[in-house]
């Protein structure tokens, strides 16, 4: 970012004096060097050299008031938070400097002021925290963990179980094999429409006449009253279906008057 | 500790004292990722020092204790005792269901043992692995049984001990039969017209087989 | 060795003597590059041992060695003698760099667990970038704590077991200056004059966590 600044500054106007120039970059370097605002509070804060406790906190203000000026004379393109920051400070120089409004609320400036010197002191002493923490001795770089451990073989032991009910279950399935069905899906008792469609694009060619639906259904289907329902509904269906590709007509004289189908351009 | 500092003023420029030393070497094979020749300890320790000499003292301060020190050819480590090894295995028990093939071959060497492979693959109607044979002997729930007088003198499985242990059953005769079965409500009780007879038959059949066993 | 042999039978059914478990506890950590938890080392042991006992005579015993038993939180390892770390140059792993902005949220998070990203910035003054907290977790330095009960329910980080191993610590109690910041109060959560007091409850999680492990 540095060596981005001084080209920056050459596109613009001829009319900085060099000076100014060299001291713009020297500024942005600084305002790239800190974390935020409040970093530079804090440096500035450490001009003053005494115990952050003590600190001017108007004399800081004045301080980054100042600075951000110049910035703005140079236009160095301050960051938002920093801005928010001036005019924060801009209200506490102010707050500090009258002498308190009774009609207004709201904290007074000292307590203001006290809280960014407290916020100032936190920063440095959680600064000063991660310095000792990091000079602590390490793993890997001070001390160091064992270099050839020995894995734990896991040894998994499988163990197999069945209760008394799977093996009599196992052996019903086997004994019964050819009627046991789990009774969830019954497909034997169960007539597709594809299977109607096919069994009965086989019999179009005999249907010349008019014939009933009913004597359609295949061998075997039309006792049982569960088959007889689905073979009929898979039948019905697929008439439908060769109606609509206007392979067959259908009638159907009455209400549950039985359904005849016959080949289309029979006649 | 005076003592040790007064030795180490003493020695500024020469070897650390032995008791340093050996807790060098310690450090060092402790961290080491590999085991480390006498020279290498040597080359990564202060100048003057005797690894050697070290490593002795070392292997001294370590033995009966939980983990020694070894030498793996030209070259020492730390090992875990021998004794100990026990400690570096972690056993896990996971249970898990018998699959559906070892089950039924369990169930029916259960209701018609003595019976051979050929036997089981016939009332299976499938044929019956190697594995799941040797994994139902491996649990111990059957074994092999007399062979069979027949052409081949086939052997045969019957269930063990350990098996009727298993599922808390007094012998092989307790187990329930087909009639049993559905009245449990585990078969199917809704038998298909024209076949309600054929598994009666079976079950004749299984009744038959343990007659002959007895 | 008679003694030991006589010991052992008397308590074939109890726990092993002192003696024995104190070797089992050293042949376990030695192996294990990871720290390990007391409980992991009763569950590894024999019926009947008391590893933290065991755990107790065997830090003495490696008192000025040059590895040592040293605790992390809730668990144990052994660890080279930090004094010889000047040895260890092969071992030496190259330790990320870490920005300025990580090592001060990782400050903020170990002395105010459990924290949450606002009062991380607002202690630094900046914002928290994506990329610092991504790397502290990465290096399983942080983790996730409890979500804060305050409006938005935002999570909180803590130190990790990982952190501690790294830098020796026992405990986050044993960060160093701990102690000092606290009686400064520097560690309070104290919000800006005027605004609402909603970062309170943060202030009192942070005491707990602390009280909670003494």
């Amino acid at each position: 970012m540095p060596e981005t600044g001084p080209d920056r500054f050459e596109e613009g106007p001829a009319r900085d004096p060099v000076a100014a120039r060299l001291a713009a970059e020297a500024l942005i370097v600084d305002v790239e060097g800190f974390e935020g605002p409040l970093d530079m509070l804090l440096t500035l804060a450490r001009t003053q050299k005494v115990d952050l406790r003590r600190v001017s906190v108007l004399q800081l203000a004045e301080q980054y008031l100042a600075f951000i000026e110049q910035a703005k004379a140079l236009r160095i393109e301050l960051a938002a938070d920093y801005l928010v920051m001036a005019a924060w400070l801009a209200f506490l120089k102010s707050r500090l400097l009258l002498p308190p409004d009774p009609e207004e609320d709201g904290p007074s400036g000292e307590e203001l002021a006290a809280h960014l010197a407290f916020q100032l002191e936190r920063l440095e002493a959680m600064r000063a925290a991660a310095a000792r923490l990091m000079g602590r001795d390490q793993k890997g770089r001070d001390f160091f963990v064992r270099g050839i451990p020995e894995d734990v073989t896991r040894i998994r032991r499988v163990e197999y179980t069945a209760t008394l009910l799977d093996l009599m279950q196992a052996y019903a399935r086997i004994r019964t094999k050819d009627e046991f069905r789990p009774y969830v899906f019954d497909r034997d008792a169960l007539y597709t429409m594809e299977e109607a469609l096919e069994r009965m694009r086989g019999l179009l060619g005999y249907a010349g006449e008019w014939v009933d639906l009913v004597t359609w259904l295949p061998e075997g289907w039309e006792t049982d009253p569960v088959r007889r329902r689905t073979a009929t509904a898979a039948h019905f269906a697929a008439s439908l279906e060769l109606a609509k590709q206007g392979q067959i007509e259908i009638r159907q004289s009455d209400t549950f008057a039985p359904i005849h189908i016959r080949r289309k351009g029979a006649r | 500790m005076t003592d040790r500092e007064r030795d180490q003023e003493d020695s500024l420029f020469e070897a650390p004292p032995m008791a340093e030393q050996e807790r060098m070497v310690e450090a060092i094979l402790f961290a080491s990722a590999e085991p480390l020749r006498v020279a290498d300890l040597n080359a990564r320790m202060p100048h003057g020092c005797d690894a050697a000499l070290a490593l002795t003292h070392l292997a001294r301060r370590y033995e009966g204790r939980g983990v020694r020190l070894v030498r793996v050819g030209e070259s020492w480590a730390f090992r875990t005792a021998p004794d100990l090894g026990f400690l570096m295995q972690k056993e896990t028990t996971e249970l898990r269901k018998l699959s559906r093939a070892a089950i039924e071959t369990l169930a029916i060497i259960a209701y018609h043992q003595p019976v051979t492979r050929a036997e089981i693959e016939e009332i299976r109607g499938v044929s019956v692995s190697r594995g799941t044979v040797d994994q139902l002997l491996e649990l111990e729930w059957i074994r092999f049984g007399r062979r069979r007088m027949t052409p081949g003198r086939p052997v045969t499985y019957v269930v063990t001990e350990e098996f009727l242990d298993h599922f808390g059953l007094e012998s092989a005769r307790d187990l329930p039969g087909l009639k049993e079965l559905r009245a449990a409500g585990l078969l199917d009780s809704r038998p298909m017209p024209g076949t309600s007879d054929e598994d009666e038959s079976g079950e004749d059949g299984q009744a038959e087989m343990f007659e002959d066993e007895s």
